[in-house]
């Protein structure tokens, strides 16, 4: 078996040298009810690289891969040009096969790059701290949350209807095992963001307002307004950003007055990989809300000569140290997604990602354009960076699934997000990115102009 | 060797990508948001950026470059293939969105490897989606706190034993439970005389681990299990230390309700530096109809099923013959579905007859350090027998106030990465070693020989070990300084 | 530009620090008739790298991918499972972006690799001393011609017929130059190599014999026979391979009294590629031979501190040395196919690469078996290891473009090899590896007899 | 540090790959050829080989890892779209003896990089099939002596600058000529006077490098190549350098009938610790019917065409209106396809503009060096203008019986790869500077500071450099007893 080393000489020594007859020797202690007599049965035996590796790309095979169709999805993940040098970099041995950096003299390649990346972050949200890294924004999301209660000592979350369902449900899920009172709807299906709605429920018990930005119809709510309602009212403001690359090209919501920003960093160097791994971000306007912050910190300190280092630090905050005192049981990060995001992020630069922007931007208006020029198709959005809403002339869903057929994967309906739920059968959210070509947009309005005829 | 950072040597006028120029004049439906102000992002051309991220790398140890002898951690071999097989188009580019007729490759991934983790734990069920092992600890816990409420009493109480991981307290915590320590024997293991006669109506769980945090393997584990169900509680059991038997032992056998399962420890998904890892569930059947969306169960006909908020009512009217009950979403879409492929790659390749073996030579190469290091170091629970993975230390006759931080550290400097330290609680000084079977004999009787080394220097007295380590990137890192005035992010100099 | 540095702030000032107006004064001497006024015209501007690949990707695509189709092609490159653990190694920017190693103290990586590497093939070959590689098997076939004259001080090559075509008009073009003489013939298609004929053409003033082993139509000829002839005659052997895995299976060229053994390494480790880079492999049975080889060498020393260590050695051989008088005009190696050569090969090992050659053979005699049942169908060999030709009732060449159409692609028609020589249109050249699968082999059995009827 | 050879860790039982046993009672064709000794082929299990190599990669230097000032080599960064190109399923796993309809995109994958260079540098037709710079050497002089011999005349002299790569007299004697010198000028050029007076009848061809190897653009290119055309010779053009004027500069229009040009310097396929290179041959109107097959090239409708030896006769009919005069065949299959694949994607990148900025940034660049260090070190030829993009130095000065490669070594201890040293022969102990495009004005900046750092030592005498480097995995290696006794191969102990 080509991943293990011992050869039958090496075990037979080795048996001898420890005393032991045969390997059951050292399985003593299980108990007999559970002693198997050979390898567990219906499971295959080992295979050859060339075998495994065939059976594997026969089930790639059989998914339609974004490159081969006319990609128009997003709501929560992006597809993105990933660079080929970021794989490169993730695959060298000394990142890949790393463990978490607790012993930092042999671990400063992993922890320098969270501490850029943490940088990266904080400056991309217009934070002071950023962690390094949760295990995706969703479960950032409900960490936000938990946060917000221990800083205001309040349990009552607002929560915008128009935030990521799925994010919505991981929140209301986590606040059923703790008590916290979730207060949340679905989204208003207008041109604009139901802010004074938001705003209303907004009471001296929230401990905190989240607000998707943009939302999950892509539309842009006014963060500011927001903010400064909620910490009238002693609330902290947290956003949630699902689309890193929006910005480059709007303002960051800690400009923009949120207490605590949270986000997927998928979009960046991480790709689409059918939902996960991804990459939770999080971040803290205010330096003050450290020490109540969830996840891996990476400080800057010195070592015996005198010379910068990185470590983890403010561990006592974790798990491993206050156990059932914790501020999360949370014990693992995205390290590697973070590596992909941060080298992703250090090739576009400020110029780079303002480029991107301006591009996934352009794109996306020409589509918006294309697509309202279409009778029976409307533009819902006033304001979108590059995902937005349409409304079909038909049951969004299975328009989806019909173009599907023809290699077109035309967006994410919100019957797919909302299912059941009463008016949203024509609603469908479209993401334009630069990966999307012109032609692509074209294909996508002469298949719905066809199917709306 | 000194790497600057990116903000010393990038500029915000620098890439490494090739775009267009942005066109201030074109249309925007940005409205007042759009971003005017600098954001402070460097960047770096590609030559650049390549040989900053390669340097960087240098500086760091991994499982490529040498032997991690991580007690409870695993550190494995990690096959090039599953990185291959991952970057597949029809898994590393599909939307989790898509139609589902357009990605059923994808889920036969996760409706494979499913049933790879029920058949080798002897389990009913399993809960895929939770995100790392502590995120799947929570999903049993809930599991269990919602088959509880189903019966119309959560309980308040969970058992877990000292020397657990800290996960485990920190986990019935935040489910809204009570923890109280179990005691331990002086063998090493769960005082099941104590344990019973602490259980009652308060206690919903046992939290154990097995084999232990001390490399030990419960020998009553079934009767602790059955004791716990007769008093109406469920056993959870930490999954970080299955490699010791996975293969040879399930634990659906020892009547384990939930346990979680790190494919990155077991099923050798890379540890990446800390993450991402992937923390899936398998569920006794009692416990199967309460685990999160989206999940898969297999029912009486065999069939393991994926089940998403849309279709988890029907599915459960019709195989649970009941109400829907999953507790609810642990997080946005359906999980690590780039672990699940390396998982399964990894399994397939091994096959039952290779992972028998895994567990085998990973014991055997346990037993063989805790023998090779028995006169040399404390071996607190040689004599109750052969250790299960990982090798137990205690740091019994060090000299000159030397301490087990120094032992590691001075490991280092031998070229290897140390064992995990202090951990358990239960044993001074703890080092917990251990070897995974992906170690050649050679490299482990390398080890042998340097960890003997040091540890003589440890117990002479040796003061040149309070420095060490000496031949790496760094000296020993200030960590006090380092909390005490946190430096979390770059600042500009002014 | 992403893989430029320089930002036009850096321009500036460094041509003011070396006194320079502008980029045009330090091209002052080109000549005003080579002078451009921009970039030179009808080439396209640059692109991101999204584009190009999107380009590439569309080039890729017209090809038909060996692992889509049923596969049959051999012929002096081989298609075999290469391990993913191997790639991943030869992408080690360490070994990716080295150069020669001519500064010892900084490149024993490639260095220990070349010494390791030559000891494999050594051993492969069955001789004692094989070199740090060359581009290819045909260039160091002439290569072995042109030592072989060294040697012996004669000029007069004796070829055999059923050696690789290329590699004859390899041999044949350089002779033209050199004023060596080199006989040779098309093979006799027949089920045994004409080993009589080719012993008759040996004589006093033969420099060396040069036989495929196994040969071009996939049959084994007596080397051992072959090489007490020519040993009679003063001649060197040169044994020429362009399978290694077959030496998993049988015997060495060395062991059978080839003097110089040259060949492919391709099938070990580097792919199919289209033909190119390839590996050449050379080795020398007696160690006195070893100031007559071309190409680099790598040897054992040790450095100052006593530690051992390998270096580049034996260079006064080398044209950069030697200048008009080197042994060869070679400078480069295969350094890069070489490292992947070595990898496979340890990842093989001993036992790996005789289960490997098992299971080549296992699946040709199948083939073999099952073509020979189809009527129409004759196969030629009664030797072989993995390659063996049959004949077609039919233009085997139209035969081969037909099944093609249907991802069939059945193997490798003698006419392409030898276009227009007579009487072989009926000969098909089919090759099979570990990568053929019984479904493919059936497949072909199918296409064929229903081709055939 | 230390790492053994795979002969002293690996053992011919042990395999890192998973086949079904040798069955020795299957039926075989083998006959009498079987093998039954042992071949002495040691294997290591998938993590021993990772590992051995992981660890053995870091005792070497490459671009990833820092600069490379190698003059004449031309070490630039490797992008690593390029790597992934030729990785694509259609180039990577073709055959070359697939039908031609099946492999189309490879086809136009070598006539776009044909027509690419065709357009860099003004010629007419290309040979694509040399696998390496000298092996497109010896394809360029006999394509020349074709020519000549077509004309009736082989002739018998080819003329080459004493500062020339050793390759090319090497070349030059292959071909079956001889090969004398021509003198330079106190400036470092070719004397064009001392040229003219040489030509005649029997002169061949002049081989020579432009950008010369003293760094220098030869202002009278084009004189020297009217007075040998007009002489009947042929001009060959050493492409080593055509880095400092790609896209900026054309060799055809200086009146070049051949170049070859190294896909691994100026197009940026990686080196590869030697190899593999690729030399492509652009070929005048005059040459480009004897290029070898197979070939490209472009006739009057501007159709590129890709010759084999089948087709070779009716394109030579149609196209050059006369027989076949090919010289023959210089490999097997079509040239290094893997290569081309790197190649076009790199010129595709950078498009005409981006490779116009290449040679202005490489010259920029090694201006730069140069006069941040001619007050350190002797600069021949730093007085008659600008350096193309190498600059180069002579040892005049050292004290102590200091040498260049002392510094050398020297620099290696400061983390830089040494320039070329002793090399052009023209200069004493010289040294020859090469930065190329990709490095940043910092890392220049900071291999500036070292190299004028080791300078003034080697000025001052200072005798610790004798024996530099002191930091890299090996103190100097003894060279003469490698070639003494040399030792080839592993030899098993007894």
């Amino acid at each position: 078996m080509r991943y293990l080393p011992l050869t039958d000489t090496d075990r037979g020594e080795m048996l001898q040298s420890i005393g032991a007859s045969s390997i059951d020797d050292l399985f003593v202690d299980v108990p007999e009810v559970a002693r198997l007599d050979g390898p567990i049965r219906d499971l295959p035996m080992h295979a050859s690289e060339m075998a495994v590796e065939k059976h594997m790309r026969g089930l790639s095979k059989q998914n339609l891969a974004a490159a081969d169709a006319a990609f128009f999805l997003g709501a929560g993940a992006y597809r993105h040009h990933v660079p080929a040098s970021v794989d490169t970099i993730i695959q060298r041995g000394e990142f890949l096969t790393a463990y978490t950096p607790y012993q930092p003299e042999i671990a400063q390649g992993t922890l320098q790059m969270l501490f850029e990346f943490q940088t990266q972050v904080a400056r991309l949200y217009g934070c002071a701290v950023a962690n390094a890294s949760m295990y995706d924004g969703s479960t950032a999301c409900w960490e936000a949350v938990a946060m917000a209660g221990r800083v205001t000592k309040r349990n009552k979350a607002v929560l915008s209807g128009a935030l990521h369902p799925h994010y919505t449900e991981v929140v209301k899920t986590m606040a059923k095992f703790t008590g916290d009172e979730i207060a949340s709807s679905s989204p208003t299906v207008q041109a604009e963001p139901d802010n004074a709605g938001l705003i209303a429920r907004i009471d001296d018990d929230t401990s905190c307002v989240v607000v998707q930005y943009p939302d999950i119809l892509g539309r842009l709510p006014d963060l500011a307004e927001i903010a400064e309602a909620a910490h009238s009212k002693g609330a902290l403001l947290i956003a949630v950003n699902t689309e890193p690359v929006a910005l480059g090209a709007i303002q960051s919501p800690g400009e923009l007055g949120a207490d605590i920003v949270v986000g997927e960093g998928q979009a960046i160097g991480v790709g689409l990989q059918f939902g996960g791994p991804y990459l939770g971000l999080f971040a803290v306007r205010d330096k003050k809300h450290v020490r109540q912050m969830p996840g891996r910190l990476c400080g800057e300190t010195i070592d015996a000569d005198g010379r910068r280092g990185f470590v983890l630090t403010l561990s006592t905050r974790e798990q491993h140290i206050r156990r059932e005192k914790a501020t999360s049981n949370i014990c693992t990060n995205s390290g590697l997604c973070a590596l992909a995001f941060s080298v992703h992020m250090t090739l576009l630069g400020e110029k780079g990602l303002r480029q991107l922007a301006a591009e996934n931007h352009r794109l996306a208006c020409l589509a918006a354009d294309k697509l309202a020029a279409i009778p029976g198709v409307t533009v819902l959005n006033t304001s979108f960076f590059n995902e937005f809403t349409i409304l079909l002339d038909g049951d969004a869903r299975q328009i989806v699934r019909d173009l599907a057929q023809d290699d077109i994967l035309a967006g994410v309906s919100l019957a797919r997000l909302y299912p059941g739920v009463e008016g949203f059968s024509r609603g469908l959210l479209v993401a334009v990115t630069e990966t999307t070509s012109e032609e692509d947009i074209e294909t996508l309005c002469s298949a719905l102009k066809e199917k709306l005829s | 060797l000194e790497e600057a950072l990116i903000f010393e040597i990038g500029t915000t006028e620098t890439t490494g990508v090739d775009l267009p120029d942005v066109d201030d004049s074109a249309p925007s439906r940005l409205g007042k948001f759009a971003r005017t102000d600098e954001i402070g992002l460097p960047g770096l051309s590609e030559p650049q950026t390549v040989r900053h991220y390669t340097r960087l790398s240098r500086q760091n140890y991994g499982i490529d470059l040498g032997f991690f002898p991580l007690g409870s951690c695993t550190m494995k071999h990690n096959p090039r293939l599953n990185e291959k097989v991952a970057r597949m188009p029809g898994f590393a580019d599909v939307h989790p969105l898509q139609p589902v007729d357009t990605v059923r490759g994808a889920l036969g991934v996760i409706n494979e490897l499913a049933q790879w983790l029920i058949k080798l734990t002897g389990m009913h069920g399993v809960a895929m989606s939770p995100k790392a092992g502590a995120h799947g600890e929570l999903c049993g816990i809930l599991c269990i706190r919602a088959a509880l409420e189903a019966r119309g009493n959560a309980r308040e109480v969970v058992l877990v034993p000292e020397s657990a991981h800290g996960t485990n307290p920190a986990t019935a915590a935040f489910a809204g439970y009570r923890v109280e320590n179990i005691p331990a024997t002086e063998g090493g293991r769960v005082d099941l005389e104590a344990l019973k006669a602490r259980l009652g109506p308060d206690v919903a769980a046992v939290m154990i681990t097995n084999p232990n945090t001390c490399g030990l393997f419960e020998p009553d584990m079934r009767a602790i299990s059955d004791a716990v169900h007769e008093a109406g509680g469920f056993v959870y059991c930490d999954g970080a230390n299955f490699n010791a038997i996975v293969g040879r032992v399930r634990p659906g056998d020892l009547g384990v309700d939930a346990m979680h399962i790190n494919l990155h420890k077991t099923f050798s998904t890379p540890h990446g530096g800390g993450g991402p890892g992937s923390g899936p569930v398998v569920l006794s059947e009692a416990l199967s109809p309460f685990g999160p969306l989206p999940y898969t169960a297999r029912t009486a006909d065999g069939v393991v099923h994926l089940v998403e908020e849309e279709s988890a009512e029907e599915f459960a009217k019709e195989h649970f013959g009941g109400p829907l009950q999953h507790f609810g979403r642990m997080t946005a879409f359906h999980g690590q579905m780039g672990m699940y492929t390396r998982a399964l790659t990894y399994m397939l390749s091994h096959g039952a007859d290779g992972l028998k073996q895994v567990a085998e030579d990973a014991v055997l190469n346990a037993n063989y350090i805790l023998r090779a290091m028995e006169d040399v170091l404390h071996a607190p629970y040689a004599d109750s027998g052969p250790c299960m993975h990982e090798a137990l230390f205690g740091d019994a006759g060090f000299e000159g106030g030397l301490s087990t931080l120094d032992l590691a550290k001075g490991l280092i400097d031998e070229g290897f990465h140390p064992m995990t330290v202090y951990f358990p609680l239960v044993v001074h000084g703890a080092m917990l070693v251990e070897p995974t079977e992906t170690e050649s004999k050679a490299a482990i009787d390398q080890f042998i020989t340097a960890f003997r080394s040091v540890a003589e220097r440890a117990k002479a007295g040796d003061e040149s070990l309070k420095a060490a380590p000496y031949y790496a990137p760094r000296s020993r890192l200030d960590e006090t300084m380092a909390a005490r005035k946190p430096h979390l992010g770059f600042i500009d100099p002014e």
